[in-house]
């Protein structure tokens, strides 16, 4: 079984999602169940590449067509890649379980293919090492968001769907423009060799090129002027889907703006782009806070919460030294684990209780104690609580920020992170101490799910040594790009 | 200063990003994101051509260096075939948008806000 | 009417801001670096006397793999949204008699010329997405033409998915063949049609890609016209 | 071994005291008298009446706390006492400072308070309350005015300052520490509850205030205790700002001096009301401790 | 050796298991456990610790903990965990459920931790622990309080981390020894310019102060101390605020040099230890003005409490050897009178169900020991000789006056006197005058409340009456002999204080003063009510006494201060906050997907300028 079985990463999603309509014979609760089967096979062969990549220490790269870069396509599965695609599998095979039960909406057969398809394109944004393949899978993505935020076919859900599609497109497009020119000056596509010529680009069109490209993902990866579209997404989407947003969706746009960022810092104004990137991400960072303040709807306020998460990574990413990226990325893999956590658990509360107004969260405590505990190790470790994973990531970005010389952007960030204890802790307080209620059955899948991602969030907390250790690693695949180039066997081709 | 595809491209792009950002119809929101698309299309053909040479299809007369670069033509077939997919999403939101609130008043489809 | 003044004074400066960028990349010039590559070896390595379709196909199947599975979504979700229980044709003015009669006659002309241009793909311009294409507009016809034409959607789906797999299970063998996803077997380790280059059966497996490609495109989007044109009848 | 040299000096420095302070309240009745032109008890009328009192055959007590109280303040005094160097004898006064005896000195107040406030009448709860915001007001220009004395002589322990004045003439000679002394003269007042600020016992408006519930042996326990205060007060006085004494006599003399100051004082001016003399403690003399403060830093 | 982890980890560890089996008798005794453990390996680690400091480093996700058992350090941790057992013990009484065991033992791990940790993460990290399990305890209660609570101490440990980061940035070490060595060489080298030292400086300050209750942002004493029960806030103010006053002795240890340095000297006096005298007098000042004025037992011992921390602020503001030293005695007697003090309010609030002095009144009779353990925790706090709160006090006033602060040592005199006048206003309002009809039947405390509170009365007299225990201890913490003199008597360059002298002068006058007593006729007992009423008993609307609002008189002389409160200014800054959010929300978010597209085009336009000029 040699690296190329890793494209079955791409393959199988992309099979399985193809077979959905011939089997569409099996009725809903077969469908349901077939797509957990897949997202627990794609699970499987995640762990078998996470393994195989973390054991010889090499990164995979699948070629295919069997053309070596820069002729063909060939997918980059380092570090990172790896354990990102991991992730993803995992929290699709959570995300599948959960809609088993909670997916009513009917044409079930389309909503497992698009289940499957946004999936894969995030896979595939994450492990592609071809920026114009990049453009096509962060197309898969935004596309089949589109379609599943409108999945509830309610007016707010068109609405959302409608903003994240105009922005989304907006996007898209000046990100083409990027590539077009950055494929005009340089003449490839593939990643490593843009990264090997980037230095004598002619320096007014690298700049127009790398803002453009940034500009692009930036609004897929929720910045802050651009990520309007965000919140809305987030609370309109049905809710197993608002959790594949939150915990991998935005992960892939943040990765590939972070791998473009790193692999163009050849380019004459990098450290401009970095000081307006750090800027916007601060500005995400307090502005989201701010608004999740006096949140009606608890699913949008963790929604905000989540994009001023997303932010801070931005913020860590951006700030260009090695410590820097780590930390973003340790605190990529906590945020997906906690962000997992906390929408399954509004979206459980909001399809049993109907709704997820924050009246329906008053003494859930009593209610569904299950659930209500694992919300709030959620929201502790949102808030940055030690002995819980976030706190880790939290201090190692703020320290790494004030070593880039960034202190004003980490004193902004630490206000705008008391804005969010606050209301976190309101909404603790709303759960345990106030309202009442009698005790409800809570389902036995989805109540292990929350405890075992719970039980996730203090494990980390307690020992983050062991992924500590992956998030190094991984930080320095996107940072250290010389190692990058040297790992991809590039061709010598052209004149 | 530059050639006037290049011009044409880039006011294409304009165009339908002004549309987006003054009309106020959603269809024509959406017409404007076609155009800007098929602008950038148009964009990235032109950046492929090299003046006098033929279309990339290698028969007898035309060998490896009489024939424009392909890659950017790959690349166009693949982004008409997205813009496709875009329009079509949002034409079938906007119909439920207008079965859901009776108006395609940018204006007036403002629930999720705050 | 300020809003309109704001918005063209904005444009006009990234537009400015945009050339200047272009301006770093002259029309015209070759600058080829990897288009030169293709030029010089896309016939004896891929078959293929078309170089576009050939880096469509071989070279970065990877691409058209994702723009089909991008078509894919869209047909999907159009019509995950636009689903109801009932639905049925509304339309009531039937097609003028130059319509009806001139569809009857040309549709199946139309689809064959269809099909011919998937068919050549690597031989002519044009490929699987523009033969797809025509067909749906055969499909487009007879619903102008006639009020009452359906297209068997529930089948059409079906096919969808069928060749979809078809073109996944060709990379698959490529994979199992040649080691390598995509890979084209056909060309590269049977060696067909080495002899006969610029005929119909050359280039590899981008003629059977193109066909399925072709098939997937007109179903699909005849499928999108199908969901868009019907309506929801409420009993 | 007990030294009995000491256990001798102590018992006859009690007993004098006790006699000098019942004195000292004889001439200040009779002085009081004389200023408004009566001719007033004999000097040694307090001691009949405390005798008197001694002698009831029964009187009544609310409870342990209620007889602890005033037992409690008459022992303290007598400790604060022991502290302060009389003329020669250096008592225990070697082996505790200024602040100690200032505490030691507001000790009795608790006491009074405790057996007040365990009476349960709202008449002795009212005269606590004014003794305790009279204490509370005249702490801060008392600290200033002792913080001025340390300062300027440079060591807390009282048989040094003592020394220090002998050789270099007594505290009141330098400026700062005349304004200090000024500044104690009216903390003073407050501190033996005359005139202006005995709103504490306030004789005519609540009838002996904190010990209106007292009676019999109790109230000849306050008595005593009221006498052996007045003896500690003006010799902690005397030390402190004219320079102690070799010998009882000239303390004797330094004492009625001060208390005369301190009965001319009472005899003019009318009584302030509780609030008026914390304002009042808070303006002048602290402005003046103040001055003094910074003179000696 | 892994003792400092038995130390630190067994009270949280029996909190877990304490909420975990959340049955009556289990929780009680696993929690007692946890709490006494950590007292028990501290005295037995004692005499090594007097030879050479216990070391032990712990690596965690990529950082090193280290932690020390230094002299200093043990005597922290021995006061905290003295007043954590009593709290346990208090706790018994008390609480009911897992949930209070769980957060009061876990933020006794992260006061222990605090004082133990050598470097700034694991100092971060049990800070934050501390404060999120003191908050739990709060928010179960009263939600505004608790908020409050945690804002501002949350704005405290991130001021903190801020200042982590900037000396890791400027130093590049997190633990104290490198730090201390590296800000010792930057004198010289001077990469920490004049205001960028200020700034750690005022972060330093702001986190420390909080945690402290020194005057600007004490705002949250009251109403956290007060909203809890009771028996944990005897730990919450008698050992939790010492984490802030061991900041302080922190920026003195690591930063001191630096600061001399960088700020110079103002009058002679250390110009930053100047400004922490300062606060600390005026901590004192105000919190005693607002103490003596409360209504409330639990908002007076509050404010007390936060008045006795200014004490130990202002001591060690004065940064001679001496200040230190009596700083270091009132850390000891502040956790033992004030822990006594909760509990006793403790017993009270469990036995009668009130907090308003108004409802209360004449519980001697009823409660007769927990008003002996009041009393004497009365002595210690107002500063009556024979009890420890004097001799610190004492220490105090030596060092101030020494030090020439002139100034400040008047502010503890005031401070003295307003101890003395809340105190007595506590004994009157609670134990004396007329007892309300509905406190008749009123029993004593249970019996654990009353185990908790000997334990900490006994320190009281001990270390009243035999203060050299304590100063010898403190001498080998200040490695000098700042305070002279055997175990009953302090000797300083300018005075000096023989306790047991006192104690017995004390004993004598009140033997004098008994047999005056015995040689009076005897006393008839006449009970309480028997008093104004000429016979008649005193009935219901007869009942008068002056225990509401005690002290009118003062607080018209003050009311021209009390106009201004920092509380009201805070709560008027939250919710300006809170609507400038709300209005950025409206502003922004305003759900038009038009203007959403300006926005893009706005970040467009900036690119373009950017590109263009």
């Amino acid at each position: 079984m040699n690296g190329q079985y890793a494209s079955l990463l791409i393959a199988l999603p992309l099979l399985s999602a193809f077979f959905v309509p011939l089997i569409k014979g099996l009725g809903e609760r077969g469908i349901k169940y077939y797509l957990a089967v897949i997202t627990a096979l794609q699970t499987g062969i995640a762990a078998w590449v996470f393994q195989q990549v973390y054991s010889t220490g090499k990164p995979i790269i699948v070629m295919a067509g069997g053309w070596k870069p820069p002729v063909g396509i060939n997918l980059y599965i380092g570090h990172f890649a790896a354990l990102f695609v991991l992730i993803v599998a995992v929290v699709s095979f959570f995300t599948a379980v959960f809609s088993i039960w909670s997916m009513k909406v009917q044409p079930i057969d389309k909503y497992a293919m698009l289940f499957l398809l946004l999936m894969l394109g995030a896979t595939g944004m994450i492990a592609t090492g071809d920026i114009f393949n990049l453009f096509v899978f962060m197309e898969i993505t935004a596309i089949s968001a589109y379609a599943l935020t409108a999945y509830n076919k309610t007016g707010e859900a068109a609405e959302a769907s409608l903003k994240y599609m105009i922005l989304g497109g907006i996007g898209s497009s000046f990100f083409l423009i990027g590539v077009a020119l950055i494929y005009g000056s340089l003449g490839t596509l593939n990643m490593a060799q843009i990264a090997q010529l980037a230095g004598n680009m002619n320096p007014t069109v690298a700049q127009v090129g790398l803002a453009l490209i940034v500009f692009g993902l930036a609004v897929e990866a929720e910045l802050f002027p651009l990520n309007a579209w965000a919140p809305d997404a987030y609370q309109a989407a049905p809710h197993a889907i608002t959790v594949m947003f939150s915990a991998f969706v935005v992960k892939a746009g943040l990765y590939a703006t972070a791998r473009l960022l790193y692999l163009m810092q050849a380019v004459g104004s990098w450290h401009d782009v970095l000081k307006l990137l750090v800027a916007m991400a601060t500005l995400t960072v307090v502005v989201a806070e701010f608004a999740a303040l006096r949140q009606k709807d608890v699913k949008r306020m963790i929604a905000y919460s989540s994009i001023s998460q997303v932010g801070m990574i931005a913020f860590a990413l951006a700030l260009g030294s090695q410590a820097g990226v780590d930390a973003g990325v340790f605190h990529m893999v906590n945020h997906a684990v906690v962000k997992a956590l906390l929408f399954l658990g509004v979206g459980y509360v909001g399809i049993k209780l109907g709704g997820t107004a924050m009246e329906n969260f008053q003494g859930l405590g009593k209610r569904m104690p299950l659930t209500a505990f694992a919300l709030t190790i959620g929201s502790l470790a949102a808030v940055g609580i030690p002995l819980f994973n976030i706190f880790w990531s939290k201090v190692r970005i703020l320290i790494a920020g004030v070593e880039a010389g960034y202190t004003w952007g980490v004193a902004l960030i630490l206000g705008a992170s008391v804005v969010e204890a606050v209301y976190y802790l309101r909404f603790i307080h709303a759960m345990w101490f106030a309202g009442e209620g009698e005790r409800m059955r809570e389902g036995l899948a989805i109540s292990l799910i929350l405890l075992l991602l719970a039980a996730l969030v203090i494990v980390i907390g307690i020992y983050p040594d062991y992924i500590w250790s992956l998030a190094q690693k991984a930080g320095s695949d996107i940072f250290n790009v010389g190692q990058y180039i040297k790992n991809v066997p590039l061709m010598e081709v052209g004149a | 200063m530059i050639s006037v595809y290049y011009f044409g491209a880039i006011s294409l792009i304009l165009i339908g990003l002004y549309a987006v950002l003054v009309k106020k119809n959603v269809l024509k929101m959406l017409i404007g994101l076609s155009i800007m698309e098929t602008g950038v299309n148009l964009l990235l053909v032109s950046i492929g051509y090299i003046s006098g040479r033929s279309a990339p299809i290698l028969s007898e007369g035309i060998g490896p260096n009489q024939a424009v670069d392909p890659i950017p033509q790959a690349l166009v077939l693949t982004a008409i075939v997205i813009g496709v997919a875009t329009t079509a999403m949002a034409l079938s939101v906007a119909i439920i948008l207008y079965g859901k609130y009776g108006t395609l008043n940018v204006e007036e489809i403002r629930r999720l806000r705050g | 009417m300020l809003k309109r003044l704001l918005a063209i004074t904005t444009l006009i400066i990234i537009g400015y801001w945009l050339a200047q960028g272009l301006a770093g990349v002259p029309f015209g010039q070759d600058r080829m670096l990897v288009g030169k590559y293709y030029l010089e070896h896309v016939v004896e390595q891929t078959g293929a006397v078309n170089a576009v379709t050939a880096v469509v196909v071989n070279y970065r199947g990877f691409d058209t793999l994702g723009e089909v599975t991008v078509l894919f979504i869209a047909s999907t979700g159009v019509g995950a949204l636009l689903w109801s229980r009932k639905k049925r044709r509304t339309a009531r003015t039937e097609g003028s008699i130059v319509l009806t009669t001139g569809t009857r006659l040309l549709a199946p002309f139309v689809m064959l010329f269809g099909v011919y241009i998937f068919i050549h793909g690597h031989l002519t311009p044009g490929g699987g997405f523009p033969g797809g294409a025509t067909i749906a507009t055969a499909f487009l016809l007879l619903y102008m033409a006639f009020v009452t034409y359906e297209i068997p959607h529930r089948a059409f789906e079906k096919i969808e998915g069928a060749v979809g797999m078809t073109y996944v299970i060709v990379g698959l063998i490529g994979l199992a063949i040649g080691g390598y996803f995509l890979y084209d077997w056909i060309w590269q380790t049977w060696g067909w049609g080495h002899d006969n280059i610029g005929r119909l059966f050359s280039g590899g497996f981008i003629p059977i890609i193109y066909t399925i490609i072709g098939i997937k495109v007109g179903t699909e989007l005849s499928g999108i016209i199908d969901n868009m044109i019907k309506e929801e009848v409420s009993k | 071994m007990i030294d009995w040299k000491l256990i001798l000096e102590v018992i006859g420095i009690l007993l004098y005291a006790t006699f000098m302070g019942f004195i000292f309240m004889g001439i200040e009745r009779k002085a009081m008298a004389r200023i408004q032109r009566r001719v007033g008890p004999p000097l040694y009328q307090p001691i009949i009446d405390t005798l008197k009192l001694l002698g009831k055959k029964e009187s009544i007590s609310h409870g342990f706390i209620y007889d602890f109280g005033p037992v409690f303040a008459l022992g303290a005094s007598i400790a604060a006492l022991l502290f302060i160097p009389i003329a020669n004898f250096q008592l225990f006064s070697s082996n505790a400072d200024l602040i100690v005896v200032a505490y030691l000195l507001e000790v009795p107040m608790l006491g009074i308070m405790l057996g007040a406030m365990s009476s349960g009448n709202p008449f002795s709860a009212v005269g606590v309350q004014r003794g305790l915001l009279t204490m509370v007001a005249m702490q801060l220009p008392y600290g200033l005015a002792l913080i001025a004395l340390i300062q300027h002589w440079g060591t807390f322990k009282l048989s040094e300052i003592v020394a220090l004045q002998g050789a270099q003439g007594w505290s009141v000679t330098v400026p700062a520490l005349l304004i200090a002394m000024i500044v104690f003269d009216i903390v003073f007042q407050a501190m033996l509850g005359l005139e202006p600020f005995d709103i504490i016992t306030a004789p005519a408006e609540i009838s002996m205030g904190p010990m209106v519930e007292y009676g019999g042996k109790h109230a000849a326990i306050l008595f005593t205790q009221h006498a052996v205060q007045i003896f500690a007060e003006t010799a902690f006085f005397a030390v402190l700002f004219l320079g102690g004494a070799s010998n009882l006599l000239e303390l004797l003399i330094k004492q009625i001096a001060v208390l005369f100051i301190a009965i001319f004082v009472a005899s003019i001016y009318p009584r302030f009301t509780i609030d008026q003399a914390a304002k009042f403690f808070w303006k002048w003399p602290t402005i003046l401790g103040i001055i003094a403060v910074l003179l000696t830093v | 050796m892994n003792e400092i982890l038995i130390i630190l980890f067994t009270p949280l560890l029996a909190g877990v298991l304490a909420w975990a089996f959340d049955f009556r008798g289990v929780r009680e005794v696993i929690g007692l456990i946890g709490a006494a453990v950590p007292l028990a390996y501290l005295v037995k680690l004692y005499p090594a610790v007097i030879e050479k400091p216990v070391d032990y480093a712990l690596t965690v996700g990529g950082f090193t903990l280290q932690f020390q058992l230094g002299t200093m350090s043990w005597y922290f941790a021995a006061v905290a965990s003295l007043v954590g057992l009593a709290m346990a013990f208090g706790l018994v009484a008390t609480s009911r459920s897992g949930y209070d065991w769980l957060f009061a033992l876990m933020s006794f791990t992260g006061v222990l931790g605090v004082f133990l940790s050598q470097d700034f993460i694991g100092f971060f990290l049990l800070w934050e622990l501390m404060t999120f399990a003191s908050f739990m305890m709060v928010l179960k209660r009263n939600r505004h309080e608790s908020l409050k609570y945690f804002v501002l101490s949350v704005i405290g440990a991130y001021a903190m981390l801020l200042a982590i980061g900037i000396l890791y940035a400027r130093t590049g070490a997190l633990d104290f020894e490198t730090i201390r060595q590296a800000l010792i060489i930057d004198v010289s080298l001077g990469t920490i310019g004049k205001g960028e030292t200020i700034l750690l400086f005022t972060l330093f300050l702001t986190a420390f102060g909080v945690k402290a209750g020194a005057v600007p942002l004490h705002v949250w004493a009251p109403g956290a101390y007060s909203e809890t029960d009771q028996s944990y806030t005897a730990f919450f103010s008698g050992a939790l605020s010492k984490a802030g006053v061991y900041g302080i002795l922190l920026i003195y240890m690591l930063m001191g040099y630096k600061l001399y340095a960088e700020l110079g000297t103002f009058h002679g006096h250390l110009t930053f230890a100047y400004v922490i005298a300062w606060i600390g007098a005026i901590t004192v000042v105000v919190a005693s003005f607002l103490a003596v004025l409360q209504e409330d037992i639990r908002k007076l011992f509050a404010y007390s409490s936060v008045g006795q921390v200014g004490y130990i602020l202002l001591a060690f503001g004065v940064g001679s050897p001496l200040g230190f030293a009596g700083g270091l005695f009132h850390v000891l007697s502040h956790a033992i009178f004030k822990g006594l003090f909760w509990l006793v309010t403790a017993a009270i609030i469990l036995q009668t169900g009130r907090t308003r002095f108004r409802d209360m009144g004449g519980l001697a009779e009823k409660m007769p020991f927990t008003f002996a353990m009041g009393l004497i925790a009365v002595l210690s706090l107002a500063g009556i000789p024979p009890m420890a709160g004097f001799a610190s006090k004492w220490l105090i006033y030596e060092a101030a006056i020494q030090a020439h602060m002139p100034l400040v040592a008047g502010a503890i005199f005031l401070g003295s006197g307003l101890a003395f006048a809340y105190v007595v206003r506590f004994l009157y309002g609670v134990w004396f005058g007329q007892r309300p009809s509905e406190l008749e039947d009123v029993k004593e405390a249970p019996l654990p409340l009353l185990l908790a509170m000997t334990i900490l009365a006994i320190p009281n007299l001990v270390f009243g009456v035999a203060p050299g225990v304590v100063t010898g201890y403190i001498n080998r913490i200040l490695m000098g002999d700042v305070v002279g003199g055997d175990y009953y008597r302090l000797v300083t360059q300018t005075g000096t204080y023989n306790a047991l002298l006192v104690s017995t002068a004390l004993v004598i006058g009140l033997a004098i003063a008994g047999l005056v007593y015995l040689y009076g006729a005897k006393a008839r007992r006449v009970p309480v009510t028997d008093t104004y009423q000429s016979g008649n008993p005193v009935t219901e609307e007869f009942n008068l006494s002056i225990r509401r609002n005690f002290y009118r008189p003062l607080a018209e002389a003050l009311e021209f201060w009390l106009r201004y409160s920092w509380d009201r200014f805070y709560e008027r800054l939250a919710k300006l906050s809170e609507d400038f959010a709300d209005a950025l929300r409206q502003a922004f978010y305003n759900g038009n997907v038009q203007s959403y597209s300006w926005y893009l085009a706005i970040v467009l336009l900036i690119l373009a300028l950017w590109g263009v000029l």
